[in-house]
């Protein structure tokens, strides 16, 4: 790992104490976060807010099971993001495919598909252990670790396969076929 | 000399309203019985939006994005802080030129964002410029009715003519229609319609990234400075330094208790709102002072 | 001298029932005869009689060429020599052209009521025959009968005003003393008889037909036959009965614009439009008369004549247009001088600057001004306006829409003439004299008839 | 050379032109263009006072005379037509009738520069007159709409110059003269209100329905709309200016204040000044109102001409020193903004063959210049600080603050911001957002179509920069009719500008909007360089998403995903069912056809008989009432 400027610490420091999510809700994950960002738990006094869009956005929170389909969107939308950005695989789907996962369509490792920095296991996985997730990956971003923003840039040939194997050349591109 | 004050004012209201922002997610969490952020939250999230790696659609983004700025920077140079010993520029800081002043960044943000191609963005634009439809009618009425009783446009000497008594309790109805169209004007709930983050993205900032975000986000805090100094230099007598930050931070921390516990407009909805009640008293404020019947 | 404005063309008519194929010739011969005389005979200012068969006024019947009879006589006979121009126009009426120039002649110069009513009748009929041209035989029907109805009205009238007068003669009667009540009756009579041939209110029912029915007879009729026919309506209500009867010419005559203007609006066949146009303009003449000053009558046959010039433009290009297209649209793209030379009419019809009708129109508005009458006025301009309308509208469309047939022939002496009576038009505009001076002379003629009767009796002083 | 010899050779040569244009159109629009530079400099050259006699009519004398009035609207005339005539050079390729348009043109020039120069109300008529057929005839060389534009344009115009005549006559009639500043003189000593006021009205109404004031505004949505493109500029930028013009003469020439003194209305406003206010006032409703739901881009900066024309016309009306400053300054302004959004959309048009902003988007990735022209001549136009339409517009609003006109203030205000709404349709619906795949081979016009808009944006900012080189001959202007000759508005020596209620600096506004431009340029390159998203690339490459975030999904046709149509949806469907003045004048028009039927069905029947009927009963009526 290259060493870092002082200006990156400092820009690090501050990415880890302001944390822009966009939640992509796929799946009954998406259940856990209203108590986590309201009163009980209320993740914005870590700097945590969630963001409508993901150009603003710094992490992509995946809440559930991905399939071929939304996968497709979960790419999409984690390019569309400006760097530095994370990624939080939410509760057992993303790790292992979930109760879903002998289902035909069912993605069963997100990390194959997108560099993920951190993984909630659990299912459901309680907001307690949300927050947990985000004190970690705070302390990730904070010491440089947190990297896979990097990781995908340099590895892009790597992801973009696994990406091809699991979902299929695409060879109509319009609204209909993706 | 102009200059220094000048540059004062941009230092001022950059500190000021990015710690008041922090200090109203703070006031919002505890309204709704959470810890909330620290008070500088907001200093962080600029600098960290600003240090981030952004993406931008084509060179009328950029020049959109610079163009707000750099009308809210030249708004926010004029605005007297609450004497003529922090009016910058007492020959030029008048009402008018200020509102049009400020229009620039409006118009600027409006054409970056819409050329950012995103449908998002062009909805939120579309309604932002309704909303602006909405809150400045009333408002400029009340305003022409001060200019017509105080017989100056001029902030600074408007803030001297109060000595007698705030135009807030001079014109108590007028004063109300401006705290109303305050509201609308800083975009507060309830008149958040223009960004509207589940409902268009964040509208108008859908295509926003990195330092983009940051860039508008410093146009957004001089514009809170300027909108609401306007407040209080008109209505609440400006008065010394001090008490001119006093009088900043009441009206802000009002308005962010107010905006805390109301939902959304829809857009004609606030329309149909602005025109009613607002409007109606504005008139109403001017008839009093067209008969001379102020307290 | 001036009776043989009237016996040439008679007389050629005659010979040209004989030989009818040089009837055209004979016309124009006849035309050019009769102009050459005119000429001779410049502005006679004063009264000249010419006593048939040298029975004196007040007994005989006599020609009367006076500044108003010879200004109306030249541009009556100076359309018959522009139509006589055109052969290939004339085609086989040659005869009932002349007989028509010679009536038209004798119906302005003569100085007797009997007289002019044979002259109207002759008229009348001559122009039904010209109507029924490109077989418009109900239209020319309904001329007949409503001509018909209108020379028994006239006749009606002579009569009364002989029982009344004693006498037919104009200057006599004009000189006698009449009782109130004939007076009325006469007036009201003569008003009915001149209103169909001067195209007033509702009694013009028959022009739209006429001039609509085919290319000739709006052009002839349009311009010196009803230049006659409103020459007499001067003549009559100017120096024979004082102005006598004049509010109800004013009346009927404003609401004859009115009328014609919205009718000609909603016109879709462009002779018709513009014949309905030239109801209205004779309602603005007829009013104008009917004010009774020499100056508003000076003014009245300044405004018809360059009306006039305008019409025969209008109605010689229109008509050649009707009947060689189906379609009229964009057909000026190729008739780009008849195409300018119509605009050019249209135009001063209305009363744009740089055209002659401006130069009538803003004097008509300014004298009828100083005679304190401001509804009139309010009348023509609100006329003018819906005049603005259709005239723009047949423009643009003649001009601008998408074309849609082949071209025809142009007719080479016709929009010579058109082009040329187009640029007369402007001249006039610059210099208002050509045309204002002689109407100004016609007006004051018509308004003085203390001249005229004596001018016209001084005769019997000497003679008898 | 004399003023007449000008005017009359000016006549001349463009009926030269049509023939020189007939060879070769290009000669004749260099000609053109050529000739406007000529008159450019020498409108410059004349001295005020300089009078010359165009000749008599029916007695009275026709008088051309050199004012400040006349220079003014004059040069601001010709800066407008000048940059029409050089757009054209390249524009008319595209036109059907290129020569024709090129006499017209210069035929309209001779007209408008006759209405600035007349001393009598004839000479104007005439010279109006002029201006009006020539430009009526360039108007119907459009698209098929526009053959229609011509009448109603023609009938509109025509209402208004026959009241105007009507009163030129009555105003004779009462005071023997033609002269305006005699007319002027007499009114005031003239004792009877009723026809003063009459003759007053009578002599705005040309004004109003050729500046597009309210019940005689319809003919700008159609004529602006379907003209051929470049014409609109000249319709919208100058011809409406006439109608201005005659506003001005009538409320300031004849000094309104002192001659309706005896019938103050409210604030030291007579009640003729104040019904013109009021009639400016409903124009910006209605064209604020109108121009926001507009589809067709010309027909939106139509109805934002008669929003404009009310502002003049409210200015003017006032007759206070800054809201009479404001108003003629606001001709110069819109003229140019007008003019430089017109060209621009010919522009648009001249590539793309349409009009409809819901068929366009994204033409800035193709016509940046063009793009740029637009931008800044809306912020002239919504009255935005750097350009020169907001001194006027601050002016007026002061003007109405000062007499404490409160609901004409609020309409102003509302027009104001209104036009932020409708002046950004065009630029979002057209110039931003989605380039629709079959314009992705439009290219930038060439540069002798873009040149004129540029310097007239250039012009439109040096003085909004630095407003005395207008505001001074307006200065002057304002002394001529004395029109509070005290008051010192613009302060050259201070770089101020004096109002009633504060003052200010243009050129310091302008540094600090510089400062602000530059601190932002400077923050935007000190942090991280961003990364190009081509919103072009499906275009480029067939199957290539565009890179929006549209909630993940992938778009292909962009053009989809464009948002122009209904763009204030919301508001919009506020006033859906709004009355329409179009359908009422529509009902007036189709009322004197039905009358023209009627009267042809009753009196104009085909069969003989139902004459025989009338002429006896006419017999029987006029005997009736001669008895």
């Amino acid at each position: 790992m290259k060493e870092r400027t002082i200006w990156e610490q400092i820009a690090d420091s501050f990415r880890s104490r302001s944390i822009w999510m966009l939640h992509y809700c796929t799946g009954c994950g998406a259940m856990e976060l209203p108590p986590t960002m309201t009163s009980r738990f209320d993740m914005e006094r870590f700097g945590v807010a969630p963001m409508a869009t993901p150009r603003q956005a710094d992490i992509l929170l995946i809440t559930g099971y991905l399939n071929t389909k939304t996968l497709r969107r979960v790419i999409y939308t984690y390019e569309q993001m400006a760097d530095p950005k994370y990624v939080i695989g939410f509760g057992s789907c993303t790790i292992n495919g979930g109760i879903y996962f002998d289902s035909y369509s069912t993605i069963n490792r997100l990390d194959y598909y997108v560099p993920v920095d951190v993984y909630i296991a659990g299912c459901m996985p309680r907001p307690e252990a949300i927050l947990e997730a985000f004190n970690y990956l705070m302390e990730k971003i904070r010491k440089g670790e947190a990297d896979g923003w990097k990781r995908y840039r340099e590895n892009y040939e790597w992801y973009k396969q696994n990406q091809i194997r699991s979902l299929g050349e695409v060879y109509v591109h319009d609204e209909f076929h993706e | 000399m102009a200059a220094y004050k000048a540059l004062f004012n941009l230092v001022v209201a950059f500190f000021l309203v990015l710690s008041l922002e922090g200090i109203a997610r703070k006031i919002m969490a505890r309204i709704q019985r959470r810890i909330g952020p620290p008070w500088y939250q907001n200093f962080i999230d600029l600098f960290k939006a600003l240090s981030k790696h952004p993406f931008s659609n084509g060179w009328i983004f950029d020049f959109g994005v610079l163009m707000a700025l750099g009308g809210a920077l030249a708004t926010a140079m004029i605005i007297p802080m609450g004497s003529i010993t922090w009016t910058p520029f007492p020959n030029s800081d008048n009402f008018f030129v200020i509102m049009y002043l400020f229009a620039v960044g409006a118009l600027g943000m409006a054409m970056g964002m819409v050329g950012s191609g995103n449908p998002w963005a062009s909805i939120g634009v579309s309604r932002a410029l309704t909303q602006m439809l909405g809150y400045e009618l009333p408002y400029l009425i009340v305003m022409s009715s001060v200019i017509f009783f105080y017989k100056t446009a001029s902030i600074h000497k408007l803030i001297e003519l109060q000595r007698g008594g705030w135009n807030l309790l001079v014109m108590p109805l007028g004063g109300i229609v401006a705290f109303i169209s305050l509201m609308g004007m800083l975009g507060k709930k309830p008149f958040d319609i223009m960004i509207a983050p589940a409902e268009i993205a964040s509208g108008p900032m859908v295509e926003l990234s990195g330092k983009y975000m940051g860039l508008l986000h410093i146009m957004h805090v001089f514009s809170v400075f300027v909108e609401i100094s306007l407040f209080v230099d008109v209505f609440l007598g400006g008065g010394s330094f001090g008490w001119y930050l006093v009088k900043f931070v009441v009206v802000w921390v009002l308005a962010v208790m107010i905006s805390s516990v109301l939902p959304r407009f829809r857009i004609e909805q606030m329309l149909k709102f602005y025109w009613g009640v607002p409007l109606g008293l504005a008139f109403l404020n001017a008839l009093f002072v067209l008969l001379g019947w102020t307290l | 001298m001036i009776s043989l404005l009237i016996a040439i063309p008679l007389l050629l008519a005659f010979v040209s029932v004989m030989w009818k194929r040089i009837s055209k010739s004979l016309f124009f011969l006849a035309a050019i005869v009769n102009l050459i005389i005119l000429l001779a005979s410049w502005f006679p200012n004063g009264v000249e009689i010419h006593a048939m068969g040298n029975w004196k006024p007040p007994f005989g019947i006599n020609l009367v060429l006076d500044n108003a009879s010879f200004y109306a006589v030249l541009v009556v006979n100076a359309f018959f020599f522009l139509v006589s121009l055109m052969p290939k126009f004339v085609e086989s009426y040659g005869t009932s052209l002349m007989l028509l120039m010679a009536a038209a002649n004798g119906f302005i110069l003569t100085g007797d009521l009997f007289n002019s009513f044979v002259f109207m009748e002759i008229m009348t009929i001559t122009a039904v025959t010209i109507a029924s041209k490109r077989d418009n035989f109900y239209n020319a029907f309904k001329y007949l009968i409503l001509g018909g109805i209108a020379g028994s009205i006239y006749l009606l009238a002579t009569i009364f005003a002989y029982t009344a007068t004693g006498s037919l003669n104009m200057a006599h009667v004009s000189m006698a003393a009449i009782s109130a009540s004939s007076l009325i009756a006469i007036t009201t009579l003569y008003t009915i008889g001149l209103g169909v041939e001067a195209k007033l209110f509702p009694l013009n029912g028959w022009v739209s037909g006429v001039y609509g029915g085919n290319d000739l007879a709006p052009v002839i009729l349009g311009t010196s036959v009803s230049f006659a026919a409103l020459y007499m309506v001067g003549r009559l209500f100017g120096t024979v009965f004082h102005g006598n009867g004049a509010e109800v010419l004013y009346t009927l005559a404003l609401i004859t614009i009115v009328a014609g203007e919205v009718a000609a609006l909603r016109q879709q066949n462009i002779l018709k439009a513009f014949a309905y146009s030239s109801v209205a303009q004779a309602g603005v003449v007829v009013a104008m008369i009917s004010k009774g000053t020499a100056k508003s009558m000076g003014l009245a046959y300044f405004h018809l004549t360059n009306d006039a010039v305008a019409k025969f433009v209008i109605f010689l290009v229109a008509g050649f247009l009707v009947y060689n297209y189906k379609n009229l649209n964009g057909v000026f793209k190729k008739h780009k001088i008849l195409g300018a030379s119509f605009s050019m009419a249209t135009f001063s019809l209305i009363g744009f600057p740089l055209f002659a009708g401006f130069q009538s129109k803003l004097r008509m508005i300014m004298a009828l001004f100083s005679m304190k009458d401001f509804l009139f006025p309010a009348v023509m301009l609100l006329a003018t306006l819906i005049e603005v309308g259709y005239v723009v509208r047949w423009n643009v469309r003649l001009w601008f829409e998408e074309e849609t047939q082949e071209k025809a022939e142009t007719p080479v002496v016709a929009s010579t003439i058109a082009l040329i009576l187009a640029i007369l038009l402007v001249a006039v505009f610059l210099k208002p004299e050509i045309f204002l001076n002689g109407a100004m002379k016609m007006g004051n003629a018509l308004a003085d008839s203390k001249d005229y009767i004596q001018g016209v009796l001084s005769v019997v002083k000497g003679g008898m | 050379m004399a003023l007449s010899t000008l005017l009359i050779s000016l006549l001349v040569t463009s009926v030269i032109i049509y023939f020189v244009s007939k060879a070769s159109w290009r000669v004749g629009a260099i000609l053109n263009f050529l000739i406007g530079i000529f008159l450019i400099s020498y409108v410059f050259a004349l001295h005020t006072g300089t009078t010359s006699d165009l000749g008599t009519l029916f007695g009275q004398k026709l008088q051309l005379t050199w004012t400040n009035a006349s220079f003014y609207f004059s040069a601001v005339s010709l800066m407008v037509i000048v940059s029409v005539m050089l757009f054209a050079i390249k524009w008319l390729d595209s036109q059907k009738y290129p020569a024709a348009f090129n006499m017209f043109l210069l035929m309209m020039t001779a007209g408008s520069l006759g209405v600035f120069m007349a001393a009598d109300l004839v000479t104007l008529y005439i010279f109006w007159e002029i201006a009006v057929l020539s430009s009526m005839l360039i108007v119907p060389m459009g698209k098929k709409e526009s053959r229609k534009a011509a009448v109603i344009y023609a009938v509109m115009s025509a209402s208004g110059t026959y009241m105007y005549l009507y009163g030129a006559f009555l105003a004779f009639q009462r005071y023997g003269t033609l002269n305006i500043s005699e007319i002027a003189k007499q009114m005031v000593s003239d004792p009877s209100t009723g026809i003063k006021a009459a003759i007053f009205l009578l002599l705005a109404s040309a004004g109003i329905a050729k500046s597009g004031i309210f019940p005689l505004h319809t003919w700008l949505r159609i004529a602006h709309g379907n003209a051929p493109d470049a014409f609109s500029a000249v319709l919208s930028g100058q011809l409406v200016k006439l109608g201005s013009y005659v506003l001005m003469v009538t409320v300031a020439v004849i000094p309104s204040l002192r001659v309706f003194a005896n019938i103050p209305f409210y604030s030291g406003i007579p009640a003729t000044n104040y019904f013109l206010i009021a009639l400016g006032a409903t124009s910006i409703i209605v064209g604020t109102l109108m121009a926001i739901k507009q589809d067709d881009m010309k027909m939106l900066i139509a109805f934002s001409s008669v929003a404009n024309g009310g502002y003049i016309l409210i200015g003017i009306g006032t007759m206070d020193p800054m809201g009479f400053e404001g108003g003629v300054l606001h001709v110069f302004n819109h003229a140019l903004a007008a003019a430089v959004i017109f060209m621009a959309f010919a522009s648009v048009v001249y590539r793309t063959h349409t009009k409809k902003i819901s068929e366009l988007g994204g033409l800035i990735h193709k016509m940046p210049i063009t793009f740029l022209a637009y931008l800044f001549a809306i912020i002239s136009l919504a009255g935005i600080p750097p350009m020169s339409g907001f001194i006027s517009k601050w002016m007026i609003y002061q003007a109405l603050v000062r007499k404490g006109m409160f609901i004409t203030a609020f309409i102003a205000f509302f027009g104001s911001i209104g036009s932020f709404l409708y002046v950004f349709r065009p630029l979002a619906g057209v110039f931003l957002g989605q380039l629709p795949k079959k314009y992705k081979d439009v290219k930038e016009v060439s540069p002798v179509m873009w040149i004129p808009m540029m310097i007239l944006v250039v012009i439109s900012l040096i003085i909004g920069i630095w407003p005395f080189p207008v505001l001074q001959p307006i200065e002057s202007m304002r002394a001529d009719f004395g029109i509070a000759p005290m008051v010192k508005i613009s302060d050259p020596d201070h770089w101020l500008i004096r109002g009633f209620a504060g003052n200010w600096n243009p050129v310091l506004v302008f540094n600090l909007f510089l400062i602000g431009f530059i601190i932002a340029y400077i923050l935007y390159t000190m942090f991280p360089r961003s990364k190009k998203v081509d919103l072009l690339a499906p275009h480029k490459e067939e199957g290539t998403p565009i890179n929006i975030y549209t909630g993940g999904e992938y778009i292909y046709t962009p053009e989809l995903y464009h948002y122009n149509t209904k763009f204030y949806a919301g508001f919009e469907r506020m006033y859906e069912k709004h009355p329409s003045w179009e359908k009422v004048l529509g009902m007036l028009a189709k009322f004197f056809h039905d009358l023209g039927e009627w009267v042809h069905g009753w009196f104009f029947r085909p069969s003989p008989s139902a004459y025989a009927f009338w002429v006896s009963l006419t017999i029987l009526i006029v005997f009736w009432v001669r008895w």
